[in-house]
């Protein structure tokens, strides 16, 4: 018989599903749907959308000292960073440009396996749609500056890792100067 | 099966073949002994070659080469590899659709990528890009367009189609025009992405 | 509340009468009506529209529409203005006649076949004596017109679609016909209204006759709107859009709206034949045919939320080798359960048609599902 | 249903075959592909499927990249399961470069390719469904599924569907804590709703109409054709690279290859069932013997991680093959010992699959065509690459 | 009352030509124009409550698109779950994946078939400037090199939340407009956009300017080139003197 038992099953399939979309819980196979606007789903710790610079203290001095390891290993290319100098042209360890094309940004996370300074992540903001893309899209070093309190807030398992390699970085950097006792460094 | 073992079990099968192993593959001297090659592997008992897995082809600067991926589902060999070479400027290697259907699209695939004839093939066309393309994309000397620059056809067109172009962009295409150039990709700059290519 | 609808009517009726001579309250009587089902049609298809949206979200464990007013109420409202407002385009090669005649001329069948719907007791617009031929002859314009459609927009996918939908509304007519007549035989009347009084003991869908014609009438009538999984004239992964394909803004609001329309009144008729129409207890008719039409357009949408398309050929197929042959069969069972005494009158019906269906199974053995077996290798 | 071949009444009538164009954009196409269809009636006489439409010129982007930069990009070949992807082309450079992977970044591995097959399983019958014209149902709640899994992917490797969590030895980073106990409640849901998803499949008697017997493909020409993957199974050839090569540690586990019996439409959707069945049972082997703790990239290229500008494996050649959900995935990589490969080539189970697209429709009705394709499984970004 | 719906007659008659209402009436209607504001209201709430966008996927985010429009995050609710396969019967088009050249013209084509008032969304990187591909020789870089966007949406792929948020910006943006000033009601506006044609190399023309202009300063550009290195790479490996070395074992190069 062409309409037979299967179909009816079928059918039944789809009027639960229709049945409990009104009585049942999301994870019991009710409505499924979260309202995004309102409502939100956790972020996931280790999403990644775009990257983002890190300060520590103040915005003026981003971790980063511009050594262009991300420039060079993003797939698409889409970091530019210029070195700041000084005054007498010497070249200063941090950025004076740094910037990153959104609208060739492929959220792979290279940038930030492979920065050696702990000073690009992975944001995990995605509200950013705009009406323009060639200014709106092309995000400067002002816009990346996040504070490392913003870090550890999206992702605070990974920041408490990473404050604590630096911590253990600068202790042992400062034990290791304190015999020595060198006077100011240059630069 | 090793990669000498292979040749010497072909070779008894077909004396006429030459066979040069490279890497662990079996580089087929003469491109035209290809199909006798790959009837061989079919034939043979041994092997009971029958999936072609993958074709494909590559640009050595002084050749072009083909890489042949044949594998036995009977018997569960494999990979036994093929390569043929074929000179750059009039690249010809024998299709083995008769043989494998499944080198259809693969080799227009790597004709069209590559520029490859595949003598035999049914209907060898570009596979991805348009009819009127030119070139070769693939080949290591393929050079792209530089989409930001108009160019003299572009201006016909737009005259045409009777759309407004700026002095500036106009003046640029005219003066490649003039200089009987194209509008090329950029080579990096000098200091060029840090991945400075082969020594 | 039972009359309440038609006191209103009386009342403007009345209230006519004061003014005009008596062939002017005939005609502004006709013109209420009419009016009712013109306001009436159009309501109906947008909250038809939403109410599918809805039903089949709530199916797929998803919300559907709830921001353009509360829970969503005033989605119709959006969607007619946004349909209002859209550009009208007519595809330069286009048959400028047929094209610009198409949409309309679907939607006046549509709307024309609610007059002779009997919404409650007594509230049939017109009480024709040939109701259900009524009927079943507008309805069978839609194929000239969305033939026309198709023709007139000059689109390769669209033609496939008119031509599809002439093959399958033709064959599914004929069935539908005769699937009705053992109701008519069993009423002795073609008027609507007298065909639900005489439901007033028992439903036609509760002898197994009638239930075997309601359940081939229904089938019939989902295939007549192209409603799923009959919907190949519009089958949208195959044929893009079927026939109104090169149709936007109003025009294709026409067709959209002809479509829901249809789905009413195709639901409004199997109430009307098969399941007592407005008779129920306590409620007033109105309400009851209201609850019972909407279960089925409910039914209508849930096909559409389950089942995949059948395919041309297995359409024709389950046409004519299958529901035509046991529409057939159904008169002379119906006959007998006339002619018969309890309890020989369902017995007798009974037999007959599970002997028809089994034999017809047999036949159609070919579409039956095959049992495979799989087996696994290492 | 046999489908019996009208006699054509073109010998009587006077009758024109009609030339359509199905695609780029139409919403059977799976994207953009293209199938230049004659139709006598509605049957088809003729099919040429044309693409390109999607050709993203992957090979030459990954010719001038570093391996590991090549790696995202795999991601979006088929961007239905990126991580089978990942895999094929680590194990070819793996090959390439002479790399052991640890035991539990093998494990990590393994258990989100068979995750990914799930999802890609799943999705496909959904838009198989949607082909054969059911309104989104069947698609929604594979939709729904696979949004759980998806959430697995985005805790490991932080993105929905373009991972990149394989690297060159290993895997990226280390899965998050308590991540194998939630794999371990989503499978212990997931045959719960294969059953429910079957019921509202597997015997709808449309469905066994539509699909049975629809697009019939044969043993000898599927091998002969270099069909792979779940195609060349339902046509009653059990090879399963899984089970052949033995590539990473699929030796380990107990799992069976289903494998159809006529080769038509229904048989390779059943088959994917029973695969989404099967790789449940590696996926629960898997989680038992997982290694609680160790190394999830080798000693060799862990230093690469940071730098992948440094990775130069030796001249050579490596082909790397994995059963990709769809098929056969094989990665051709030559180096020539500088940090970009020399050649750099996608062995695309899509693409070759549709070479049997036009003997399989041939004869059917346009309506087939369309459900042959989707029983194909074609994802244009592999197809095109 | 009555002088107000005069009014509203007037407008309604001047509305496809914005030139017709001069700048005084427009001004006395803004002091009186409850009418206009209301029907202006009542316009853009019925444009940007029934979205419905064209069932056109091109690659990746076309997947995500699905999702979105799949149970977790349903598009219905905004009124544009109704996928629509006619570019006819669709408002929106969402450019959901890579524009390749060989799929420019069909794109663009499309555009033009989609009947006014039509919305474009650029879904994800590539879509709006050939993201990771934009080097390819057969990726186009950026539909909006023909077409006009009305809102670009990065990320690749942009997860559905952010779909979704494209989605509220264009709303918003359809809502700030105005019936009199939308282009679509106006006098010899072009908004059919001329389909590019193939070339030996690329697309014919490269880009409308009347669309899009080349950034001035194009820091990757600059910066990198084009970093395709086709053609850098100068030396082949020798396979055959790799095998000779492996057969004797000499040391790797």
């Amino acid at each position: 018989m062409i309409f037979g038992a299967g179909i009816l099953k079928g059918m039944l399939v789809t009027l639960r599903s229709f049945v409990n979309s009104y009585f049942k819980k999301p994870d019991q196979g009710g409505l499924f749907t979260v309202e995004y606007p309102e409502k939100r789903l956790v972020a996931k710790e280790r999403f990644r959308n775009f990257p983002f610079l890190v300060y520590d203290e103040k915005p003026e001095d981003p971790r980063c000292v511009a050594c262009d390891i991300c420039a060079k290993e993003c797939p698409p290319k889409c970091i530019t960073i210029v070195r700041d100098a000084d005054a007498e042209g010497r070249p200063l360890k941090k950025p004076a440009l740094f910037d990153i094309d959104l609208s060739v940004c492929m959220n792979c996370g290279i940038c930030e396996e492979a920065c050696p300074f702990d000073a690009i992540f992975m944001d995990h903001e995605f509200e950013i749609a705009g009406t323009e893309r060639h200014q709106s899209l092309l995000y400067h070093k002002e816009d990346l500056l996040k504070s490392n309190g913003y870090f550890r807030q999206i992702r605070p398992s990974d920041a408490a890792l990473i404050d604590a390699r630096r911590k253990e970085a600068e202790d042992k950097k400062k034990a290791a100067l304190k015999p020595a006792a060198p006077p100011e460094k240059k630069e | 099966m090793r990669t000498e073992e292979i040749r010497d079990h072909l070779q008894s099968l077909d004396s006429s073949l030459r066979l040069r192993i490279v890497l662990e593959s079996l580089l087929v001297e003469n491109p035209e002994d290809l199909a006798r090659a790959v009837r061989a592997l079919k034939s043979s008992p041994r092997l009971k070659i029958d999936f072609l897995s993958s074709v494909t082809a590559a640009d050595y600067l002084d050749f072009l080469e083909t890489v042949y991926h044949f594998y036995s589902v009977e018997l569960r060999i494999g990979p036994v590899v093929l390569r043929a070479r074929t000179r750059r400027d009039d690249p010809k290697i024998p299709s083995l659709c008769g043989l494998f259907r499944s080198a259809e699209l693969q080799e227009r695939e790597a004709y069209d990528m590559f520029g490859i004839r595949f003598e035999g093939h049914p209907d060898l066309r570009r596979l991805f890009m348009w009819d009127n393309f030119e070139g070769w994309p693939l080949r290591k000397d393929y050079v792209q367009e530089d989409s930001d620059v108009l160019e003299s056809q572009d201006l016909a067109w737009l005259e045409k189609n009777s759309i407004h172009v700026s002095q500036e962009l106009k003046t640029r295409a005219l003066d490649l025009q003039a200089r009987g150039l194209r509008a090329d990709a950029q080579r990096p700059a000098a200091e060029g992405p840090a991945n400075s290519g082969a020594p | 509340m039972e009359t309440l609808f038609i006191q209103i009517k009386t009342l403007l009726v009345n209230a006519a009468a004061l003014v005009l001579p008596p062939w002017g309250v005939t005609l502004s009587s006709m013109i209420i009506s009419a009016l009712a089902i013109l306001g009436l049609g159009p309501l109906i298809m947008m909250y038809l529209t939403l109410m599918e949206r809805k039903v089949l979200a709530r199916m797929q464990n998803r919300i559907g529409p709830n921001r353009a007013g509360p829970w969503g109420l005033l989605q119709p409202l959006a969607d007619g203005i946004k349909m209002l407002t859209k550009e009208d385009i007519r595809p330069s090669a286009a048959d400028p006649l047929l094209y610009f005649l198409a949409p309309i001329l679907i939607a006046v069948p549509a709307l024309m076949v609610f007059a002779v719907i009997p919404f409650g007791k007594g509230m049939t617009a017109a009480d024709l004596n040939v109701g259900v031929l009524y009927f079943v002859a507008l309805s069978s314009t839609t194929t000239l017109v969305i033939f026309m459609a198709s023709w007139g927009s000059r689109n390769k996918y669209s033609v496939l679609g008119g031509m599809r939908s002439v093959s399958q509304m033709i064959s599914y007519e004929v069935t539908l016909v005769i699937s009705v007549v053992p109701i008519l035989m069993a009423a002795g009347s073609l008027s609507t209204q007298t065909i639900v009084e005489s439901q007033s003991g028992r439903w036609y869908a509760a002898t197994p006759w009638g239930l075997l014609s309601c359940m081939i009438f229904f089938i019939c009538g989902l295939a007549e709107c192209n409603r799923s999984p009959f919907d190949l004239p519009e089958a949208e992964s195959e044929i893009v859009a079927g026939y109104h394909t090169e149709y936007s803004g109003m025009r294709f609001a026409l067709f959209y709206m002809a479509e829901f329309m249809n789905v009413f009144s195709i639901c409004a008729l199997t109430v009307t034949l098969f399941l007592g129409g407005w008779q129920g207890p306590l409620l007033p008719s109105w309400l009851w045919f209201l609850i019972k039409t909407y279960l089925l357009i409910f039914i209508v949408f849930w096909f559409r939320g389950t089942l995949p398309r059948l395919r041309a050929d297995h359409l024709m197929g389950l046409a004519w080798k299958f529901l035509l042959p046991l529409a057939v069969m159904n008169i002379p069972a119906a006959a007998m359960s006339h002619f018969l005494s309890e309890p020989f009158s369902t017995a007798v019906p009974l037999a007959i048609l599970m002997v028809s269906v089994a034999v017809l199974s047999f036949f159609n053995k070919g579409y039956a599902a095959e049992k495979r077996v799989y087996h696994f290798t290492d | 249903m046999k489908n019996k071949t009208d006699t054509p009444l073109t010998e009587d009538f006077d009758t024109q075959t009609l030339q359509i164009n199905v695609g780029p954009q139409h919403p059977a196409t799976h994207g953009v592909f293209r199938m230049d269809l004659t139709l006598d009636g509605e049957t088809v006489v003729r099919l040429k499927p044309v693409m390109g439409y999607l050709h993203r010129n992957h090979e030459q982007i990954a010719e001038n990249m570093t391996y590991a930069a090549s790696m995202p990009y795999t991601d979006r070949l088929d961007y239905f399961n990126s991580m089978s992807n990942n895999f094929g082309y680590a194990l070819a450079v793996e090959k390439l470069a002479g790399i052991e992977v640890p035991e539990r970044a093998d494990y990590i591995r393994v258990i989100l390719a068979e995750l990914t097959r799930i999802v890609n399983h799943i999705s496909v019958i959904g838009f198989l469904l949607n082909d054969l014209g059911a309104f989104f149902t069947p698609l929604t709640y594979a939709f729904r599924e696979r949004e759980k899994i998806l959430d697995l992917f985005e805790e490991i490797a932080g993105s929905r569907m373009m991972c990149n969590y394989f690297r060159f030895g290993g895997v990226k980073r280390d899965l998050p804590p308590g991540l194998l106990e939630r794999i371990r409640t989503m499978m212990d849901v997931f045959p719960r709703f294969l059953d429910e998803f079957e019921a509202l499949l597997t015997d709808n008697d449309i469905l066994c109409l539509r699909c049975q017997n629809v697009g019939v493909l044969g043993r000898e020409l599927a091998l002969n054709a270099g069909l792979s993957g779940p195609m060349l199974r339902a046509s009653g050839l059990g090879y399963d690279i899984r089970k052949v090569d033995r590539y990473s540690i699929y030796g380990r586990f107990d799992f069976k290859v289903p494998v159809g019996s006529k080769g038509d439409v229904y048989d390779r959707y059943y088959v994917r069932v029973l695969e989404m069945r099967e790789s449940l049972k590696i996926l629960d082997q898997a989680l038992r013997q997982i290694p609680s703790s160790g190394d999830i990239i080798s000693r060799k290229a862990a230093p690469f991680l940071k730098a992948p500008r440094n990775f130069k494996p030796p001249v050579g050649e490596a082909y790397g093959r994995v059963e990709s959900p769809k098929g056969e995935l094989g990665f051709y990589v030559v180096s020539d010992g500088s940090p970009q490969p020399w050649r750099y080539h996608v062995r695309a189970p899509s693409l070759i699959n549709l070479t049997v697209l036009e003997d399989l429709c041939i004869g059917h009705k346009l309506a087939d065509a369309m459900v042959i394709l989707g029983s194909i499984d074609i994802v244009l970004g592999e197809v095109d690459h | 009352m009555a002088k107000k719906e005069s009014r509203l007659g007037v407008i309604l008659a001047h509305a496809p030509n914005v030139s017709a209402i001069d700048e005084g009436l427009k001004s006395e209607l803004s002091k009186k124009g409850v009418v206009v504001t209301t029907l202006n209201h009542l316009y853009n709430w019925g444009r940007s409550s029934s979205i419905w966008p064209m069932q056109f996927g091109l690659a990746c985010c076309a997947i995500e698109m699905i999702a979105t429009a799949c149970a977790r995050y349903d598009m219905a609710r905004f009124g544009a779950e109704l996928f629509r396969a006619s570019p006819r019967q669709s408002d929106l088009m969402i450019v959901a994946g890579t524009v390749t050249k060989k799929m420019a013209p069909q794109v663009v084509r499309l555009y033009n078939q989609m009947p006014e008032p039509k919305y474009c969304i650029t879904m994800g990187a590539c879509a709006i400037a050939g993201g990771p591909f934009i080097d390819g020789y057969n990726v186009l870089r950026g539909i909006d090199r023909y077409i006009p966007v009305d809102v670009h949406l990065p990320g690749c792929p942009p997860r559905p939340e952010a779909l979704l948020h494209g989605l509220m910006q264009l709303q918003k943006k359809i809502e700030s407009q105005e019936i009199e000033k939308t282009a679509w009601y106006q006098k010899g506006l072009k908004r059919e956009y001329p389909v590019p044609e193939f070339g030996p190399r690329g697309l014919i023309p490269k880009f409308n300017p009347e669309v899009w202009q080349p950034r001035a300063k194009d820091n990757r550009k600059e910066r990198y080139g084009e970093p395709i290195l086709i053609g850098k790479k100068i030396k082949a490996p020798d396979l055959d003197a790799e095998t000779l070395r492996r057969a004797s074992g000499g040391p790797a190069k």
